[in-house]
């Protein structure tokens, strides 16, 4: 009992001092010793807390089914994903369509084209909408993680999963956005429809790469633990919190075409607390997920 | 206990049919390449068969 | 029941893998086309060359 007031109590302080941390990564490292790995249970965990940058590649490629669950099979699996990863590399090189000094994030849509067999009649054909899509995706993906084989896969499953999971969703979330503004601050939103600016804001920037090239790497990858794990809401929120952080600036902005401009080149340093805030912010409007530990 | 073989035999199963179907789209993309290959080198026949035969007319 | 099972899941991932050798064996034999008509494709652009540039000399 004793016991149990100290850790209490020094969950407390922890909390006070910022250290949350601590006791997240103790209760995930719990989750991480279930062998099988209880998917699941690690997608409650990633909505509800920030993922220990230590342990958030594991979690990405658990839920995202690039390592299954059973530990046992992690390094069979993982070999076979690397030489799916070489043979693809090596078959673009054979057809140049890749050389040696190809960008990498280049050489991820070359590979990620072929094989969902779109890889287009020669390399210099124009790029389309999609793939300026996944390059942006791919950009960010680059900076958040250094192996090229874990990091192709990442962005391959993520990519996948906004074409599939969120489909239906992602199309939904602009009329959310208003939504939310409109309860959040309706002045605000008001002043943009004002400005005829409510449709021609950077949608494709936030609900389609998912903030990639919008935001820095180190508060993106925060708002990915969410989209990863099962929620494309949460997108919405971040928007919302730009507008309402920016609320000031916007206010003064007069028309559409400025207010886009600079929503599409927000200033990075208060990146960090827009994202804390957003995720407040969601959890605030649809619940905190239960947590089934 | 059967339910977790099964499972853990899926995930396996699954990763090397990527593997397979990768490949399979690699077979595909060469296919098309070689297409395209056969039809330049036909195109640049046909061409200097007819530089030659301007040039003998000429 | 349970060797019975473990023993079926080798099965198929066996099949898979050969179904991938067999896959990759294609693939190299398509590889080795590739490489042999780009060979002959870059040989015609040499002699092409060659000519252009002798009969530049003449």
């Amino acid at each position: 009992m004793a016991e149990d007031s100290q850790r209490n109590f020094r969950s407390v302080y922890y909390e006070k001092v910022g250290f949350r941390g601590v006791e997240e990564k103790k209760s995930l490292e719990i989750l991480l010793k279930d062998d099988p790995l209880d998917i699941e249970k690690l997608c409650t965990f990633s909505q509800r807390f920030p993922l220990p940058s230590m342990y958030r590649g594991l979690v990405w490629k658990v839920i995202l089914g690039i390592l299954p669950p059973h530990y046992e099979s992690h390094a069979q699996v993982m070999m076979y994903r690397k030489e799916q990863y070489t043979d693809v590399l090596h078959a673009l090189k054979v057809i140049r369509f890749v050389s040696d000094s190809t960008p990498q994030v280049d050489i991820y849509l070359r590979m990620y084209q072929l094989e969902s067999g779109k890889l287009p009649r020669s390399p210099s054909f124009p790029l389309e909408p999609e793939d300026e899509l996944f390059l942006a995706i791919a950009r960010a993906m680059e900076e958040m993680v250094e192996d090229n084989v874990d990091c192709y896969w990442l962005i391959s499953c993520f990519m996948n999963q906004l074409n599939t999971k969120f489909r239906d969703s992602l199309p939904q979330l602009p009329k959310a956005f208003e939504q939310y503004l409109n309860l959040e601050d309706s002045r605000l939103l008001n002043h943009m429809k004002t400005c005829s600016a409510v449709t021609r804001l950077p949608y494709d920037l936030w609900f389609e790469k998912c903030f990639a090239g919008c935001l820095p790497e180190s508060s993106l990858q925060r708002v990915w633990d969410k989209v990863i794990s099962g929620s494309c809401k949460i997108l919405v929120f971040v928007a919302v919190e730009i507008l309402l952080t920016f609320k000031i600036k916007i206010m003064a902005l007069d028309n559409a075409e400025k207010i886009t401009k600079f929503l599409e080149n927000i200033p990075q340093d208060s990146s960090d607390a827009i994202v804390s805030k957003a995720i407040d912010l969601w959890h605030k409007h649809c619940g905190t997920p239960v947590h089934s530990m | 206990y059967l339910e977790d073989v099964k499972l853990q035999a899926r995930g396996q199963l699954q990763a090397v049919e990527s593997r397979y179907e990768a490949q399979k789209r690699i077979t595909q993309a060469f296919e098309l390449e070689i297409l395209d290959l056969y039809g330049r080198l036909e195109k640049d026949g046909l061409l200097k068969k007819l530089e030659e035969k301007t040039e003998a007319a000429e």
